[in-house]
């Protein structure tokens, strides 16, 4: 480990020499920090495969994996949204709000005089996910033009964006989706349902939205800032960042992320109800802080955020599987949130000391 | 006997299940009716040598298509299903169907047929019917009420609320002045009831499209001293016939639930023994009126000795 | 010194972060009734000492002695009830309370033995404040007052109990030279009753007056220990830095060449009176201008207003003879101004993130190709600034909490520097930071202004200011009251102007 | 722009000002503090009872504040937490739980071998309580012991609780808690039904709960310790408060108060249901934010929570009331929430402009 001895008392030495001997402790303790949720994950597996031989099938694994596509798309905007210092109680109702805006299109089409306007699935999928980042910016306006705390914005928004999803439809259900040939609006189930390579699509859009998020936080300018505004406001101010900007777009990729979500759980479901994603956003930041992040703001990974959105998926999935009673699933599943915060302040404290062993 | 806190008869656990599983999915058991609902088919699919998976969608279809896809998982014989929505349900049960596995519907319908392989609900616009016309007869043809109705998203809340007005529109002396919907829900009915309450003090019944919504409906009229007032429910549960029985609520239409997870369980198990269903898909069975007269002869979703 | 003298010793004291060992094998002794002086550059271990004596850290060897008896110190409380209280180098206020709250949090004043007795906190504070010379409202909330008025309300916390020690780490660090005045008339009071003081501080001729004992540690290990009679300026700076002392500070030599900066009529409003009050001045290349004045004279509101980070209501601001009318921060950095801010934990650090990170936050879009970052690059430019400023780190991926005071500052001018800067504003820079470091920063004011850059920078010490600028503007009430060159500034100048209320009218 | 951002506290009134005049402005800012969520309410009223002539009579005022009552305490207990700076989401469950234990010793007893024992309603209602404050303490042990961050804490035990009070009763209702004479336990509804002196015994328990808590709150040592703990951690813990202490204690207070609320629900429905108080927390939190205490700790008045409390409970009625239907009530709703704020924002504004011009 670092010798700390010499990076104290040769005041250049560390300069040169800290690069590569402190990158590498700090990949090591990164990879550690990422790995207690997976350790957490792994034991589940672990547990359910012991007690259901179903559970470690290829295609339960493809299933749950696709359960929780969409609680990790959505807790991908919400970490963004959360490493700002903000939170974003909104993300289930945006996911609402889109499924029925996307329905509506796909069901009975866009009322002009004299009838309805159909769009094609890529147009519907793309006016979905602007109308999540649209709920976003109002968001982000509230809580950057109007000062408003980003818990009371998103929890204003949260009934808005519901209520408006119920006006839609009068709080009816758009029950087919399928579209049809003649109105060249065929093929919404293809994001929920099909599948490409033997693998659902919803699950690579998963994989792609987080990979795009990892290099977005880890590599480039603006994720830096967004850590940095939710690290220190005052100093970002100071160091020339435009906060109001970036706090404006991670509204808007929690929205549009939101919005992604909801479009896939409506797909899948093939219908389109105002009640979509109700209380997702618990589920959501939960996972956000299983994986790490901090409600602080200022510290956490998308990889994390993913990890722990498959421990809240796998557990659900795995409980109803083995066949747990609905009263103990809720039970398991708060204890599971707890324990598996528990472990890692135990894995970091372990680590603290194995540190402090090996100097 | 009380089913409220009658030990739990299903949930299996274990490895395997196989084909001699049968998934058995409905509303939150808080309500007296989808636990009775809940103990009857596992009750009955026990009795048949079948292992019992019972679950509750919470009327979040989300959740529910997630549960259909646990039973697939399992690789269930049969699901017996009340659904939590009447077009949100479709694609997951025929999701089931493409997997094979058969899908018995009770007590809600869906909008589409040849998904599932039967449903079997009350006649809720019997039921309806008879309600309708009890609420009238108490409250002597004439005066002001408010009607309280059921989740938007179930076929049932439309169907009740039209059987209800089918009757009660035709009594030019009778006024609805109030409707809202308490979503099936106890402590909501309370709530709006005391609201509408205030907004009409003038009014003399309470329409209710279940019973938990009666409960809650009757719970805020004795709160305001208010004994004047007619309420009527649906379902039949223990809970108001019991009301009943102490003159509190006037009358509820019993649903025929346990009989009605029997049947669902039955033809699965002939479906699953011969390949094909023994019965149409929509059947419909009779509701029973419950008032003061035979209120004492219901048991368990049932009247006796009818 | 006998041993019934030594009130409160460290034996064999060790501490370890993580893998950092912040202090070694110290035995520490601390004298009834005097005040008792430890010094060292940034990042030597005082403060980790003084957090253990203090209940704060736990030590991961050694043992404390308090009146000859081993005592088990496992929290701050402990340390309290037995008589042991602490100033923290950072302040530990609650912004959300007022003066009074603050006083008595946590040993409120009780009436009927079950509620808080308002009036009689209100009453006390009041009684500290004056002595302390502040003539404050106790109602005022703490987070609206500035620095260094906190601080003295930490100071007066300490007075209210009776304390047997007070360890005071750098407590005069944001005081004015007024107030450090009645701080050492307090000292001395508290030491007539026998209390005794463990006085942490940088500025050695402060010290000097009213140290008793002296000791000095240096990376972790307790290098001196002496009567302050027996030493001098010189012989402390050698035990700090182990050689030595270079002349201290640098004047910058540079030739002065054209107007950098020009700043006409400025005003900056505030609730009472304008903060800053038409402010006029210039700035040329190669020159190194300091502003001295009284804490309150507006000076931070001054360079926050250049920077775009406060809004001026009325005045013109040229750099290099381009009006730059925009103010915001990011047009001010584009126009090639920089700041180093004054409390570096609030608006400097991002605490949350590594030393890297911290050093490139500024320049990030310099960094990245085709719009990522190369961690190579990353990596390298941030080393760069390391070397080039010495700044004593762990490593570059470490925790920017995890350095001392000093080191922190550092970072944070390493981040300003990095935006290649035409002007650079430096406020209080050498706040907290060792004489070694503080020579550091003065030879480095001095090479930039030789690059042609302008700097400008705040200082509250007159030595320092004195020392190491060309030219010193001194202002009071928001408004420029004076200004002197280097050739006729005199302490006692400084210090006249800094109380006045004439205003210098400046001929731009 | 930017320097508001910075939030340079611009010193409103920080330096030698006579303390009379100070000390006369300070609660003067206090007055009008608390009085914007009174003027949101008076809004509120005067709009409503322009619609309806039934909105401003006296038994719907009662009527409206005695469902108010319930928010109120949930949001009187969850004040506590917030001003340490944590959050507790776990209320609504909490009530739930406290609701069945009730329910469950009201209707069939304790279970003993050889019967059922039943206790007197003074004495359910205190386990009731108890529970309540059990879950608290567990939620403290959760954030102080081992380190979990409040929002997941409690978050986790939002399910656990939940799931709890499903399983008591397997997930049944408790149709009837009258009691009866020969058990001795008669007269649960008095605290949810009776009146006395012609106002519900609901409001004379929230009044009564809420001048304790103003009381803690503003003139003991622990309200002290309790700001303290919010505004400044570290700091709280080198003055040598124990911040564990303090902790535990908000936590069982919010578990006790939202038990209390739980026993009012169920008192008045005259039922116990596994869902009672479901997604209340919500709720809660906005009522508190709404009168302006500050979710990063420190900050609040319970004056202010119950007037916030007052807020949503007068305006949801007040929807049904005029017969909004369901879905724009939520709209409105979350409007509302988000204007209140807004409107304290502009209050603020103001208010900081006039104490400028007047100084
Ligand atoms: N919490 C911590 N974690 C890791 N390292 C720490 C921590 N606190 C202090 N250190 C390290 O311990 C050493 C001593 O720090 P300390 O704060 O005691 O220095 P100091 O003498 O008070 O310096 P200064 O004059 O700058 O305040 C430094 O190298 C610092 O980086
Ligand atoms: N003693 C005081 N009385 C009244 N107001 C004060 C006092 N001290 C500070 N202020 C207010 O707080 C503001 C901020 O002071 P600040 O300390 O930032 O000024 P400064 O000139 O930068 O001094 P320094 O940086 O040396 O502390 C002042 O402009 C003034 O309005
Ligand atoms: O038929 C059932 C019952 O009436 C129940 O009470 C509510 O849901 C309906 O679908
Ligand atoms: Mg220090
Ligand atoms: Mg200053």
């Amino acid at each position: 480990m670092i010798d700390a001895d010499v990076a104290k008392s040769d005041p250049v030495a560390p300069g040169r020499r800290a690069p590569t001997s402190s990158s590498r402790f700090a990949s090591a303790a990164l990879l550690l920090l990422r790995g207690r949720t997976l350790i957490v994950l792994v034991a589940l597996v672990i547990v359910f495969s012991a007690i259901s031989s179903e559970y470690l099938t290829q295609s339960n694994l493809l299933l749950m994996t696709k359960h929780v596509a969409v609680n990790a798309i959505l807790a991908i905007g919400v970490t963004f949204v959360i490493l700002t210092g903000g939170i974003d109680l909104s993300v289930g109702s945006i996911a609402g709000l889109a499924s029925m805006v996307a329905g509506g299109l796909l069901f009975k089409g866009l009322h002009v005089p004299g009838g309805a306007l159909f769009f094609s699935v890529a147009v519907v999928i793309v006016i979905g996910i602007a109308v999540g980042a649209l709920v976003g910016a109002l968001n982000a306006v509230l809580v950057t033009r109007f000062k408003v705390a980003p818990f009371i914005a998103t929890l204003g928004m949260l009934y808005v964006a519901r209520g408006a999803a119920q006006l839609l439809s009068n709080g009816g259900t758009y029950p087919d989706l399928a579209g049809s040939p003649g109105r060249g609006n065929e093929g919404f189930h293809v994001i929920g349902v099909d599948r490409l390579l033997g693998i659902p699509v919803a699950v690579w859009i998963m994989v792609a939205v987080a990979v795009a998020a990892i290099i977005v936080t880890t590599r480039t300018p603006f994720g830096r800032r967004v850590f940095a505004v939710g690290g220190n406001e005052r100093a970002a101010v100071l160091s020339g960042i435009r906060v109001k900007r970036i706090k404006i777009a991670v509204y808007v990729i929690s929205g549009a992320c939101a919005a992604l979500a909801g479009l896939l759980l409506t797909s899948e479901l093939g219908a389109a109800y105002p009640d979509t994603a109700t209380t997702y956003e618990l589920n959501a930041i939960a996972a956000a802080v299983l994986g790490g992040t901090a409600l602080s703001g200022g510290r956490g990974t998308i990889i994390g955020t993913v990890m722990g959105a498959f421990v809240i998926g796998f557990l659900s999935d795995g409980l109803v599987l083995v066949g747990v009673s609905t009263f103990w699933q809720s039970v398991v599943k708060g204890a599971v949130i707890i324990f598996a915060i528990i472990a890692e302040q135990a894995q970091q404290g372990l680590q603290t000391r194995l540190a402090k062993r090996a100097a | 006997s009380d089913k409220a806190d009658s030990p739990s008869s299903a949930s299996s656990t274990g490895a395997g299940g196989g084909s001699k599983l049968i998934v058995i999915i409905t509303p939150s058991p808080d309500n007296v009716f989808f636990k009775a609902e809940q103990d009857a088919a596992a009750a009955q699919a026990k009795k048949l040598g079948y292992e019992t998976l019972v679950l509750s969608h919470d009327d979040d279809p989300t959740k529910q298509s997630q549960e259909i896809d646990t039973a697939i998982s399992r690789k269930a014989a049969a699901i017996i299903l009340d659904n939590a929505g009447a077009d949100s349900s479709v694609t997951a049960i025929q999701r089931a169907k493409d997997a094979k596995i058969p899908t018995f519907l009770i007590d809600r319908e869906i909008n589409k047929t040849g998904v599932a392989v039967a449903q079997i609900v009350a006649n809720n616009a019997q039921g309806a019917g008879l309600g309708g016309q009890e609420f009238a007869k108490v409250m002597g043809n004439k005066g002001n009420y408010a009607e309280l109705t059921g989740k938007a998203t179930d076929t049932n809340a439309g169907v009740r609320s039209q059987g209800f007005h089918g009757v009660l529109d035709q009594y030019p002396d009778m006024k609805m002045v109030a409707q809202q919907s308490a979503n099936w829900d106890q402590a909501e009915a309370l709530s709006k009831t005391q609201t509408i309450l205030q907004a009409h003090p003038d009014i003399k019944g309470i329409i209710a499209g279940n019973d938990t919504m009666a409960l809650g409906a009757y719970a805020a009229i004795q709160a305001a001293g208010r004994k004047d007032i007619v309420v009527v429910g649906f379902d039949g549960s223990p809970d108001v016939v019991a009301s009943i029985l102490k003159d509190g609520i006037k009358a509820t239409v019993l649903q025929p639930a346990s009989k009605i997870s029997q049947m669902a369980v039955d033809q699965a198990d002939a479906y699953i023994k011969n390949g094909k269903a023994s019965e149409p898909e929509k059947q419909s069975v009779d509701c029973v009126l419950v008032n003061a007269d035979n209120a004492k002869q219901v048991n368990a979703f049932a009247v006796e000795g009818s | 010194m006998t041993p019934t003298d030594e009130v409160l010793v460290a034996r064999g004291v060790g501490k370890e972060y993580g893998g950092v060992r912040a202090l070694k094998d110290v035995t520490f002794t601390a004298y009834r009734g005097k005040v008792n002086v430890l010094v060292g550059e940034n990042g030597a271990g005082k403060s980790t000492l003084m957090k253990i004596l203090s209940g704060t850290e736990q030590p991961t060897r050694g043992e404390i002695l308090l009146d000859g008896e081993p005592v088990q110190l496992s929290s701050p409380r402990e340390a309290m009830a037995r008589g042991i209280e602490i100033i923290h180098q950072e302040l530990s206020l609650f912004p959300n309370m007022s003066i009074a709250r603050n006083m008595f949090a946590g040993r409120e004043l009780r009436r009927g033995g079950r509620f808080v007795d308002d009036g009689a906190q209100r009453r006390r504070t009041a009684e500290v404040l004056r002595r302390l010379g502040q003539d404050l409202d106790p109602d005022t909330l703490v987070g609206d007052l500035p620095i260094g008025q906190q601080q003295l309300i930490e100071i007066g916390r300490c007075l209210l109990s009776d304390v047997r020690v007070l360890i005071m780490d750098e407590p005069t660090s944001a005081l004015s030279n007024n107030e450090v005045d009645v701080l050492f008339d307090v000292m001395a009071d508290l030491r007539k009753r026998d209390v005794t003081i463990i006085y942490i501080s940088h500025k050695l001729d402060e010290f000097r007056r009213i140290g008793d004992w002296v000791t000095v540690l240096r990376d972790g290990n307790l290098v001196a220990h002496e009567s302050m009679r027996n030493t001098d300026t010189g012989w402390i700076v050698r035990q700090m830095v182990g050689r030595d002392p270079d002349s201290l500070y640098q004047h910058s030599e540079a030739s002065v060449g054209d107007v950098l900066l020009d700043v006409r009529h400025l005003t900056v409003p505030g609730p009472v009176r304008p903060l800053v009050d038409d402010v006029s001045f210039t700035l040329r290349a190669g020159e190194v201008v300091g502003i001295y004045g009284l804490m309150g004279a507006g000076r931070t509101e001054l360079v926050e207003a250049l920077m775009g980070a406060r809004r001026a209501t009325s005045g013109e601001v040229r750099v290099r003879g381009k009006l730059v009318s925009e103010a915001t921060v990011q047009a001010r950095l584009a126009a090639g101004l920089a700041l180093v801010p004054e409390d570096r934990q609030r608006d400097g650090l991002v605490q949350t993130m590594s030393v890297r990170d911290n050093i490139l936050l500024a320049t990030i879009d310099r960094v990245s190709r085709a719009g990522l970052l190369p961690a190579s690059a990353e990596q390298r430019i941030a080393a760069g600034q390391v070397s080039e400023l010495s700044i004593k780190i762990p490593g570059l991926a470490a925790a920017v909490t995890a350095l001392s005071g000093g080191n922190q500052q550092k970072v944070v001018l390493a981040r300003a520097l990095l935006t290649e800067p035409v002007v650079l504003l430096l406020d209080e820079p050498t706040r907290g930071i060792d004489v070694g470091a503080k020579a550091q920063i003065a030879a480095l004011m001095a090479r930039l202004a030789a690059e042609g850059l302008g700097v400008l920078f705040i200082s509250s010490e007159l030595a320092e200011v004195i020392a190491m600028a060309n030219r010193v503007l001194v202002m009071a009430r928001g408004r420029i009251t004076a200004e002197f060159t280097a050739a006729n500034v005199t302490e006692e100048a400084l210090v006249g102007a800094s109380a006045s209320d004439r205003v210098l009218e400046v001929q731009p």
